[in-house]
């Protein structure tokens, strides 16, 4: 099976968990949102502790179930405080 | 109007950017660093925002102010980098005809703002940092 | 602080005053000048006070919102004599901890300022005036 | 009975049905307010069209029973509009 590779993104607290701005992710080709999501939390388990994560691809909001292609940016969203 | 800014927020020139002669109405809302949250001293904060969705979002939570509202004007400004006590983090403004719409409408976007715009607040103390909502 | 004043009024100042170090949310509400009223075009409206009464009743009104929302620092002013279209007839600044409170606080002052305060105002249009809501 | 002489002082509209700022008015000594309002719209009836029409003495609304004295100022409070 073939894999992609795409880049994440990483704001806030969890940029402090990846410890850094970005990282690169194999995921197998035709993988959705919650795979790669589910491979980081087993990566960085302090995802976990969080009371919520997102995920954006194109500075937008994408649900669990949205499939993710070769040459992405998935953006991690931990939870927003802005205001 | 829609900013994301590294500078101070001009209050007055946000009031001047919603001026319209058919409004009767303005309200603004300045968002403001405080010296203390749940009785520890805050220092400082320190914003950080994933610019161009932060702004898209805001976009789309004044699109769905104006279908709800007779929105005139709005401007909106949020500070990003360090916001020392007292500052301005974030300043809404909003013209309308009438008041009611214009109170509305700048609390629906704060409101929203809080929830969907990728915007992180760190607090800094005396003894270490947090970021804001993180955990449960 | 609260005023009537007959010369402009500057919004940055009314600011200034409810600034404090407690505040996370300040509530600014701007009445202006409308260019119409039921379709028929003001050229500019002229404001009438009682002065003394009109500063004891807005007492009253902060008093009483004070009973009911943590208000830190607050600020009104409200012209008389001739406003033209755009300019501000009344501000109302009001600074709490959380953002509810300025809210909430601030659309207080301005409702029960329409219903007791001693301040009549004339709209003027081409071909004559009329005391607003004096007839039902 | 005796008779007591008060000082009214109109604005807004009140000023223009008038047609001035100030008028003396006799009263009945232990008159009330309603009674020199009674005697008001008499005199003009335009008061009569108004919404409302409150008075004030010494800077605070007085209601219908409130006794009138010697020396008092009634203010003429037609609906107000500010804002």
């Amino acid at each position: 099976m073939s894999e992609i590779q795409i880049k994440v993104v990483a704001f806030g607290i969890a940029r402090d968990i990846i410890g850094g701005r970005e990282l690169n992710l194999k995921l197998k080709s035709g993988s959705k949102a919650q795979e790669a999501m589910h491979l980081l939390k087993s990566q960085y388990p302090a995802f976990e502790q969080l009371s919520t994560l997102n995920l954006a691809i194109n500075e937008e909001y994408v649900d669990d179930n949205h499939v993710i292609i070769e040459g992405d940016e998935l953006v991690l969203i931990p939870p927003v405080s802005g205001g | 109007m829609i900013e994301i800014t590294e500078h101070k927020i001009d209050v007055p020139t946000l009031i001047a950017a919603v001026s319209h002669d058919g409004a009767g109405a303005t309200d603004v809302f300045i968002g403001t660093t405080r010296n203390k949250t749940s009785e520890k001293a805050v220092v400082k904060l320190d914003f950080e925002a994933y610019e161009p969705m932060a702004v898209k979002e805001l976009q789309k939570i004044v699109d769905r102010a104006k279908e709800q509202w007779p929105i005139l004007k709005y401007a909106i400004s949020h500070r990003v980098g360090v916001v020392e006590i007292g500052e301005e983090a974030v300043v809404i403004a909003v013209s309308t005809p009438h008041r009611q719409a214009a109170f509305e409408s700048c609390q629906f976007i704060i409101d929203e703002l809080k929830k969907t715009v990728p915007i992180w607040k760190k607090e800094i103390f005396e003894d270490g940092d947090v970021w804001v909502a993180s955990h449960p």
